[in-house]
């Protein structure tokens, strides 16, 4: 056994950093994060140019990584600079377009195309089961009818991988979202999504049974979303450690109240268990116990990450709810990534199939 | 011991719902249901509705123009008042100020200001909190230098609710600056249109405005609009808090967030079923429900037999009641899932609504509501008052 | 509304306290506590004679009270003294005699015969559908065969009542407690049960279908164990709140320690809303909402009697986990209320049976 | 970062499985899996067999004859040892007063008493606490007076586990009566034998025998016995708060509770159905599994990180450790509804089994194991030294 990331993963972890800090500083995040098409083309082609996209997928795919800690790696930096890009779409499609095996991929890993993955819809919540999009052959197209929901990254999508109903099983298309109706949004905290509306639309068929994969690519996107959570979560325990340094009240820094030290402590062992947690998931992404793992770590980062968003609001006080104040944007996106890609509850029903 | 209404509380609360019924606008008791802000137009409009009725001021004496009620009486108009979507009593003018000036007010300035309370003429602020002295009273800064029959302002209140649509605010200000900082501390009446008063809008975590920054720079108020004596705000502050007890649970509102939330797990699915079928979900309505329930039980007993002199009970009632109601916003958030998420404003603009619009906002009120155990004195507050009435703080 | 208790129920109250002060001391309490008949009779008759048992029922059956605040009013004092007397068991029987009828109510409620409720049985906790024990009829004569578990009270017991499968429906019996195979044993936190094998034993028909009264008594015995628990808390809270003022810790009283000071005033707070859902269960004890309310009450007893349990242990340390301080058994018999008459989450279940 | 254990790793946790299948006897694992007392005579017998092996004392140099395991190699025979059912090892000897001697003592003290823990002929206990004074050591008020080449000790000592089985005592005694309390402070070692040295039993919650009071009337212990510089055993008594790191968490102990939790759970039925299927405990199960696997990764991650440097890390470690074993006592006990109330000593006499032998103390262990968060440092202690290190508690 070994706890020390790589030199490799620690570049690029450093490497991420110091883009990050350039690209989408936390003051003019607005304007990313809050404004279509939700991401920004410097930032982007930064990423790209660094390896980001290239690392979350493994050498045979063209990539130089692809490992869980890989994966892990990027989205905790992602997370410790709150970037709203939507990496996590890419990561979603990069995934699964390495199943699919053709050069496709090659555009993904270098973000020059960039995708994402339409499978959710109104009411079918991270229950693929229920997908209600239909594939039809018609004169040997393949037409697809459907609404997909809260896409991640779609306003700046070029291409979308979809999920539908086909001849029986769930497959996956490939579809020019120029072909698309498309209503972006931003998210309440920040980065943008979009509803799609599928109206016998053209589309080209990636993977037949699509079910497989998906769950690997789902596994992988829950995984970055456990790291970006970790990564957002030092940065509350360090910026709440520095305020209770700094806020005086009746006199003494609020620091030196027991009450707050020792809650501030109990958070600052939960962290390091969501951090344990995240580790062991990356070190099984793939594995036959990868799922389970994947969801450990999901739930139990839904579960503190709610503790620390709510603590670190509750010991900064007023100032944490304010919008100029960065607390309350980490806060909001740590709390919203247990609405993605399947909350805390889902993943522990999935933990408790195999007790 | 009988839980039991009386027949003359059952009345009462028939005639509540009368009234809500027929005198209630729709348009306003729709926005309520979908937790937008409600506007000033639409507060003034109702709440002089209120006044009409003589129900705008319940806890004030009957001479003053108030209603007198009993903590029943209240919490059954509370109640009926949040199933309706009747927009809360901006709380201000009615509940904090005029208390206030009734305790501790000359008649003249009882005279002037509680009329214009009910018959809405004037829309109070709160001047308390200042950047740096949120929940800690005893350190603020701003100054009141007396210059003849003036006072000089100088400093800054944060944290102003509503400001933006007041025209007046009550503030403490440090008249004196040495002693003991609790001492030399006054409680004064600004206009806001007072040249040298500025406000300014702070914007909160999940978007909204409903809170301000406000300047005082060399602003002159009349001495006349001093409430009680100089240097002795600090006795006033203290009044207002053990004051506001009624309704400081707010049993009421966390009721109908109760229903607000067992509609949207009936209406949300998960696993091919209601959500309200999931056991691990149902299981967390079903403790929320059992908490307020003992809650509603708690705040009637605590109010019922400690009325006349304010206890460790405000207290109480503040942090377990701000608890439910966050627990409350948390799952009706969580319901929502991935539709949780869409920035309101955008995704309703869009009119690609995913879930009813008085959920949509689920995840905006969840953010909004974290100030409840923040703002009002802070739940650690709160539990370091408990515990020195309750440990004594022994050394 | 009302809430101020009666003064018919403050006398009781005073009564029972300076009673159970006088004849179940906690210094003395191991003797009764654990050793059999778990009972001690000086105590038991002094209880009868001051109209403990007769407090239980109501006019119409013989008693002088019977409503939820009467039952509530006795088992709080029983909490407050942590008496181990089998108190519950007579209520119980007290309920379903008073369904019955017939005079054995009457000696139930003196207290000359004492009887215990045998209803559970091995692996069927709480669970009436699956009660196994049979009854038959052979010459005329009744004959019950089965084995009762954890009968509570049965050490001191002269009548056992009994519920049995009984022609198709669940019926409650009579039984003499001398023909009775009876393993008598105490409780970890005080107090005495036994396993009843009944084997052919011979038994009176009381109610053949006693699903209903079952219920209404069941539902009686888990408000009495709720406010036997508020009665406990109540002393724990004092005992702790003079124990932080009291003991020294780093040169100063441990109660100046904030972080105890705000766990102390959290206990006080889910204190008091034990003490309310008890309050409210005993104002509906025989609704319509009656079985409902009492559930929320049990439920809500299980979760803070535990908080309440472990943070008063635990703000003491060591002393408190010791025999011979008396925090540990009333933090004990706390704990074990929660085993009894359904647990936590039996009730919360029923609760979101009708959410 | 590599998570899976090196061929070194699993070579030597099949060595491991196979010591303890062929040299564990079974009466001494059955017992250890029924949650019985060990006593002492089949500890020592275990002990014996463990240090034949040479890995009685896992920590110490290989020179002093430890075994000098890293902190996976550790992990690997803990969870294995639990899994087996084998007794702890008492800590006192090996893993408290065996580094201390390693560290501050004489090559005197080494050679006679290292050799001795390791061959059982000493079974040594703890003196730290005393009454008022549990985990503030600071405070202790034992004295050792100085008398030629001897030291009259007086005082009490408490919470002495397994004291009775003892011959040899180590103490925190003042030395010193002026200056900081922290500083006149030494660690001494005394033989039980001593006249003025008395041992009383201290029945516990659940009713067990397994920690007592010694008392000291003018014990006279050689001043030969004193391990480090007089007046600095407050550095010994730090020295070894960071060196209990390893095994501090409890996860061996924590992972083999938690199977004894599914195998309950899969036993006992409840609606019908066994009660592993009921949505409301097994995602508690759920949960603390969660925990557990986590903390596993912590565990290794903090003592492989930190080693030699004590850090915050032990701290940590204890706390949530110890929250996790209480919880899996917690659903342990509460699994057995009903059937979890009996008296264990005489319900089992009865042979009345209600549940499976290796089940039946489950109230009787949740009520013992409160003791985690409160002895060796309770968990309050542990959150000042970490918040110390953390916030550095400014003022």
């Amino acid at each position: 056994m070994n706890f020390e990331p790589t030199s490799e993963r620690r570049m690029i972890s450093d490497a991420l950093a110091r883009l990050l800090a350039d690209h989408s500083d936390v003051s003019s995040r607005d304007e990313t994060a809050f404004q279509a098409p939700y991401s920004r083309t410097k930032t982007w082609q930064a990423l790209s140019e660094m390896g980001a996209f290239a690392a979350l997928a493994h050498e045979s795919a063209g990539g130089f990584g692809g490992e869980g800690f890989d994966i892990a790696t990027v989205f905790e930096a992602l997370g410790r600079a709150l970037c709203p890009e939507p990496v996590l779409a890419q990561l979603l499609s990069i995934q699964l377009l390495t199943h699919v095996g053709d050069s496709s991929v090659n555009n993904a890993l270098t973000g020059a195309t960039r995708y994402a993955l339409a499978w959710e819809e109104p009411d079918t919540w991270f229950d693929i089961e229920r997908i209600d999009t239909q594939a039809t052959t018609e004169n040997g197209n393949i037409l697809i009818t459907g609404r997909k929901s809260v896409v991640y990254g779609a306003p700046a999508a070029q291409r979308y991988l979809v999920l539908a109903k086909f001849e029986g099983d769930l497959a996956l298309f490939d579809v020019d979202a120029d072909t698309v109706e498309r209503h972006s949004y931003a998210m309440i905290d920040g980065g943008g999504a979009a509803e799609l509306f599928f109206r016998a639309t053209p589309a080209t068929l990636l993977i037949n049974d699509a079910r497989a994969p998906l769950q690997l690519a789902l596994d992988a996107g829950a995984l970055a979303l456990c790291a970006e959570a970790v990564g957002i979560m030092d940065v509350l325990r360090d910026t709440t450690r520095d305020y209770l340094g700094t806020r005086k009240q009746f006199g003494a820094h609020i620091g030196r109240f027991q009450a707050l030290q020792h809650r501030f402590v109990d958070l600052s062992i939960e962290i390091e268990q969501a951090r344990s947690i995240t580790q062991l998931a990356a070190s099984r992404l793939g594995d036959t116990e990868g799922s389970r793992s994947v969801s450990m770590a999901k739930h139990l980062i839904g579960r503190v990450g709610q503790l620390v968003a709510e603590e670190s609001i509750q010991m900064h006080g007023g100032i944490a709810m304010t919008w100029e104040y960065t607390v309350s944007h980490y806060a909001k996106r740590l709390t919203m990534i247990d609405h993605q890609l399947g909350d805390r509850d889902q993943h522990l029903q999935r933990v408790m199939q195999t007790l | 011991m009988n839980f039991t209404f009386s027949e003359d509380e059952r009345a009462f609360e028939a005639e509540v719902e009368t009234f809500l019924r027929d005198k209630l606008p729709p348009e306003i008791a729709a926005r309520t249901h979908r937790g937008e802000e409600i506007g000033k137009a639409d507060t003034e409009r109702w709440q002089a509705i209120l006044s009409q009725k003589g129900w705008l001021a319940p806890t004030w004496p009957v001479e003053h123009g108030g209603a007198d009620w009993d903590p029943v009486k209240h919490y059954l108009y509370d109640a009926a008042a949040c199933r309706a979507g009747a927009p809360r009593t901006v709380p201000f003018g009615v509940n904090m100020l005029g208390p206030v000036l009734i305790a501790f007010g000359t008649p003249a300035q009882q005279q002037h200001y509680l009329p214009r309370i009910l018959n809405g003429k004037d829309w109070w602020c709160q001047g308390y909190s200042e950047p740096g002295a949120g929940s800690d009273l005893a350190s603020l800064r701003t100054r009141a230098e007396q210059d003849g029959d003036y006072y000089i302002i100088n400093g800054q209140k944060t944290w102003t609710t509503l400001g933006q649509y007041a025209n007046n605010i009550f503030c403490l200000v440090r008249t004196r600056a040495s002693g003991k900082p609790q001492e030399g501390i006054s409680f004064v009446l600004v206009d806001l249109d007072t040249p040298g008063v500025e406000m300014q809008p702070i914007k909160l975590i999940e978007g909204g405005h409903e809170v301000n920054e406000v300047f005082f720079t060399d602003a002159r108020v009349p001495v006349a609009n001093r409430v009680g004596e100089e240097n002795k705000g600090w006795t006033i502050a203290k009044y207002l808090l053990g004051h506001e007890r009624t309704g400081i649970a707010g049993v009421g509102l966390s009721t109908h967030a109760l229903t607000r939330l067992k509609a949207v797990a009936r209406q949300q699915t998960r696993n091919g079923k209601p959500l309200i079928e999931d056991p691990l979900f149902s299981s967390k309505i079903a403790e929320v429900e059992i908490d307020l329930a003992a809650m509603t039980i708690t705040n009637l007993r605590m109010l019922t037999q400690s009325q006349g002199s304010p206890g460790p009970e405000a207290s109480m009632l503040k942090i377990k009641g701000t608890v439910i109601h966050q627990t409350l916003n948390d799952l009706a958030r969580r319901a929502l899932g991935p539709a949780a998420a869409p920035f309101p404003a955008e995704a309703l603009a869009a009119n690609l609504a995913l879930v009813e619009d008085t959920q949509a906002r689920n995840a905006a009120r969840y953010f909004n509501n974290r100030k409840l155990s923040i703002f009002g004195g802070s739940n650690e507050i709160q539990r370091n008052i408990l515990s020195a009435m309750t440990l004594g703080n022994r050394r």
